[in-house]
């Protein structure tokens, strides 16, 4: 590296990698999960600790106020976020991280801008890719940040001439850092770059729905990876560069698999904004077709009954159940349940939600026992033998339009096959489609009674209800 | 391209494979926790931020440090805390592990 | 300890998880020939023999450097054709797999 | 590193470190395995190539007349092996490839000692632990291949006063090298250092039994990864460093699993030859206890007629199969009494001979189709429902003490369950324990038939009298 830091400095950050590297491994499995955690906390303080021994680091009291500022809003959020604003914290978190990248690049950029130094062409060139990544990290969990937490619509925008707006864009951004390489000193220049990153991050984000900005989120985190790496080619620093990588694969990997969860390719993912037509269409007809179909409906009472005197209930939560923040009296029901000798389980879908894992962190808010989720596999051979499936605001989970239709967009999706129960109650507030925007033939099953409301009264209701019998 | 790039690369490439292998074998309950603890990770910039704003006097240069020192450490703090607590509640599951 | 040491301690470790991490989903049956290929990876030790009996006219250096090559050289083409043959078996298995 | 290499090799490094660790992973798979290989060699070209381009690289000639009589003789070698033959072959390669990084640390020495630098406290270290762990590979590997090779007797062999001698060549080998930090261009000193390592080599190895060879030398593969590596470090080359530190942990990893699967721990492995007494004496007990129990025998021709007219028989193969070559004639019998419409199965223990996958290997060889090859876990429920099980050569495998007998050294090993079938053949050729030394009480049962005599003529008598039929 260029800058000769100290062996001993080196040492420590190859052990706080290593403590990173074993942090993320045991993330990967319940049993260790916190600890690994932990581990990684431990070889970031390490490596703070080491990087503060630097002799380029002189003016400790304005860094330590930084610091110590830096903190104690981050515990603060930590402490007031809900469990169900986890994708929208993160994404805050991660726009922040993006945002400090940024910074360090342009801070550097000023720094070779004093100073007497010719500037590389490699300096030049990791420079802009750090401000090009960091720029878009950030503005782009931003806007993610917003959709999530409805301070704007999450429904998709596209303008005309989106694509060659961004298209154009491109061309200029590319022009300005072939310019910038020949004459690495133009601040100008260097300011315009970063403003189109900013730019960039929005139109980015902008065309995709609410619904998929937990992929997003996890696909800026992998970026917000690259973008220390690169600030660590910037300033030649192995830590950097390793912890960056770590988090860049680390983050393809998770949005892959959230993409093969809800079985979509990430391009559909990004880009199918730009193809809605069609697709809005066909949900469209669905709806239609919906209409000549009759369902039935019953009111919380008779729904208290049929899960009273059930031998045994199967729950199934769903992004509604989240919404309308209902775990804890879904869990309470439970209880009432049990204590009247039903049978009860939850079924998880791994993607129910719109985050993998989503009903499973909510459920284990309400502490309901962990022992009583189920993972889908372990309990559709049961549901057969159940007599009632509880739907609570899931819809494209329990659509056995996966399992046969073949032109339907969830086609293939494995579901929780709750129309094999004896009987299916479902909870939601009107005939809304779902996440997918198809309609769902469930619905219309003679075994399947419609509750229509809000999860969280509806449950409530149930609650009392059952109380009764 | 100079001899500390190179490394650099070599570095960059290896521990992207060392992510990469770490990660695909994550059960789908812990993926939230883990994107949110990799994000915490990915606060590692703080110490970019370090050494940039350890200038002594301010400059420019100084003062976007600090400010990406405090955004940096918000990511740190802010993400492993946040982990935490998600993680507390599968405590159950350590039971069944 | 010199920088370049460092630098390669890093690498070392780097490389280390990520021989931990790939290797560990092996299936029984195939670690003889993962043995050998490994064993023939290992034989990387002849590009060290290149350096070191790269320089000009007769030195023992140079000698013992051209022995290292031989070695080494078996090392590496016997062991992937060794591991080529046994895995030749298994192709049935690819049916399978 | 110390010597600027230009960038073009460093990259060539890079993408051959990355076939490398891609063919390691591909190796992984049966699907993908032979492509690993593949790929993994295409890794070694390149990293090759590139070097040869390095301006320190001058008289081709000779390095040309080098790389080739290598390769031929490594072609010659790996064309006339045989089967059975791998582990001594892998461990003899292994030796060289050893033997070479020893080579490299002494000449590059020999390069110091002639030159004016001053040789560094760290490339001194490095230098003594390439010549370390480079010679103990040497000399242990070839050791290990004359136990297997049966070039001498595979009898762990002990020496009086072996442990008090073994410390004080270590300690000698410390002084040495302390001696050498402080006078790092004295020659006779660090010839002695190489002594000692060649030395340390075989101490190792000598007393270990040759049933553990495999494990052996699985370990010291992994010592001639780490050598790689140390070489690495002596020449400031990250590619040795990298492809070093890969089949360091391989090799480990490996080890690891192999003794698993023998439920030993891996220092049991290594020093069980010292508290041999005990073991050994209960083995001898067992050996006792055998003699007032009788076995029932029958010849080939009972044999044959009791396979020919069964419905399903499972061959079981172990060590025996392996020592007498009797993969082909068993295959033969197989076909036979598929003539006769026996439905035949194979099924393989995860330790079964002396090497993961050895059973695999050899049916492989001799062409029996993979799906009739059966895992442990796949088979042992299939047992109860077997005519006939034919064990050739497999003893602990099939021991039912690991279910029961809590003081057996192989307690807890999960095993073909064999006892459980309709009859049980077991081919040996006398009452002699299999690796573990305990005996079988499969042997006294009364569903069990002894067929003693060496596997390769047994089964073929098999054969012809099947044919009789
Ligand atoms: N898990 C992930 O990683 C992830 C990420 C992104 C997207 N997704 C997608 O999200 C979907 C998840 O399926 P899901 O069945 O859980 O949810 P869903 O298919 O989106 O259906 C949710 C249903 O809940 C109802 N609902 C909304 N608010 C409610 C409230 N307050 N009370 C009661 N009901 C309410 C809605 O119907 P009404 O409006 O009629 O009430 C809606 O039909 C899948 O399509 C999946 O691919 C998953
Ligand atoms: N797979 C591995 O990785 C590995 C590595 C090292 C050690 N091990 C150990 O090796 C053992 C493997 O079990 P195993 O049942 O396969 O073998 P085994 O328990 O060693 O028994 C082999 C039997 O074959 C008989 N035999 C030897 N030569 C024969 C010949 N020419 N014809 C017929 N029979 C012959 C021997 O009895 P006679 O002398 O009476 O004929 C011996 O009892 C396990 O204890 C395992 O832990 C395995």
């Amino acid at each position: 590296m260029s800058e000769f830091l100290p062996t001993g400095i080196q040492l420590s950050y190859l052990i706080a990698a290593s403590l990173f590297i074993l942090g993320l491994k045991e993330l990967g499995s319940p049993a260790t999960a916190r600890r690994g955690n932990v581990l990684a906390a431990v070889g970031m303080l390490i490596a703070i600790a080491a990087t503060l021994l630097d002799q380029s680091v002189l003016n400790y009291q304005m860094i330590l106020v930084g610091i110590l500022i830096g903190s104690l809003l981050g515990t603060i959020m930590a402490q007031k976020v809900e469990m169900t604003a986890m994708p929208q914290m993160v994404g805050l978190l991660n726009g922040l991280g993006g945002g400090a990248s940024t910074l360090i690049a342009v801070a550097e950029f000023w720094r070779l801008l004093g100073s007497s130094e010719t500037v590389g062409l490699d300096s030049t060139i990791t420079m802009i890719l750090s401000v090009l990544i960091g720029g878009v990290t950030l503005t782009g969990s931003l806007l993610a940040f917003a959709k999530l937490q409805e301070l704007i619509s999450g429904a998709p925008t596209i303008f005309p001439l989106q694509r060659p707006i961004n298209f154009g864009i491109a061309i200029a951004f590319l022009v300005g850092s072939i310019y910038l390489i020949g004459s690495p000193k133009d601040p100008v220049i260097f300011l315009v770059l970063v403003g189109i990153s900013l730019v960039f991050g929005l139109l980015f984000v902008m065309p995709i729905g609410g619904g998929d900005m937990p992929v997003v989120i996890s696909l800026l985190n992998s970026f917000s990876g690259l973008a220390a790496s690169a600030a660590g080619f910037v300033l030649m620093n192995n830590m950097l560069i390793i912890s960056g990588a770590l988090v860049g694969a680390s983050g393809i990997i998770l949005t892959q698999i959230m993409c093969k969860a809800m079985n979509r390719s990430l391009t559909n993912v990004l880009f199918s904004a730009f193809t809605k037509g069609a697709s809005g269409a066909s949900s469209g007809t669905g709806a239609t077709q919906a209409t000549d179909k009759t369902v039935r409906q019953i009111d919380t009472e008779e729904g208290a009954m049929m899960l009273g005197y059930a031998r045994s209930v199967v729950i199934v939560p769903g992004y509604g159940m989240a919404v309308a923040q209902a775990q804890h009296s879904v869990r309470e029901l439970a209880d009432q349940l049990e204590r009247l000798g039903v049978d009860v389980k939850y079924a998880i879908h791994p993607v129910a939600g719109r985050m993998p894992g989503h009903m499973n962190v909510l459920l284990a808010e309400a502490n309901v026992p962990y022992p009583q989720l189920y993972d889908m596999d372990d309990i559709n051979p049961e549901l057969e033998r159940t007599d009632v499936a509880l739907v609570i605001g899931a819809n494209d989970v329990v659509n056995p339009a996966a399992r046969h239709d073949t032109n339907s967009p969830i086609y293939g999706m494995p579901i929780l096959e709750v129309d094999k129960a004896q009987h299916t109650i479902v909870i939601k507030r009107g005939m809304n489609a779902g996440f997918s925007g198809v309609d769902n033939e469930l619905f219309y099953k003679d075994k399947t009674m419609m509750l229509f409301g809000g999860a969280r009264d509806v449950v409530t209701q149930l609650v009392s209800g059952v109380k009764q019998l | 391209m100079s001899e500390g790039l190179v490394t650099g690369l070599v570095v960059f490439v290896l521990a992207s494979f060392v992510g990469f292998e770490v990660i695909n074998k994550v059960p789908p309950t812990l993926h939230t926790p883990l994107m949110s603890g990799s994000n915490a990770i990915s606060g590692i910039a703080v110490i970019g931020a370090l050494l940039v704003s350890g200038a002594q006097g301010w400059s420019i240069t100084v003062i976007l440090g600090l400010i990406a020192i405090i955004l940096a450490t918000i990511n740190v703090v802010g993400g492993f805390l946040v982990t935490d607590r998600m993680l507390q509640m599968f405590k159950k599951k350590e039971v069944k592990a």
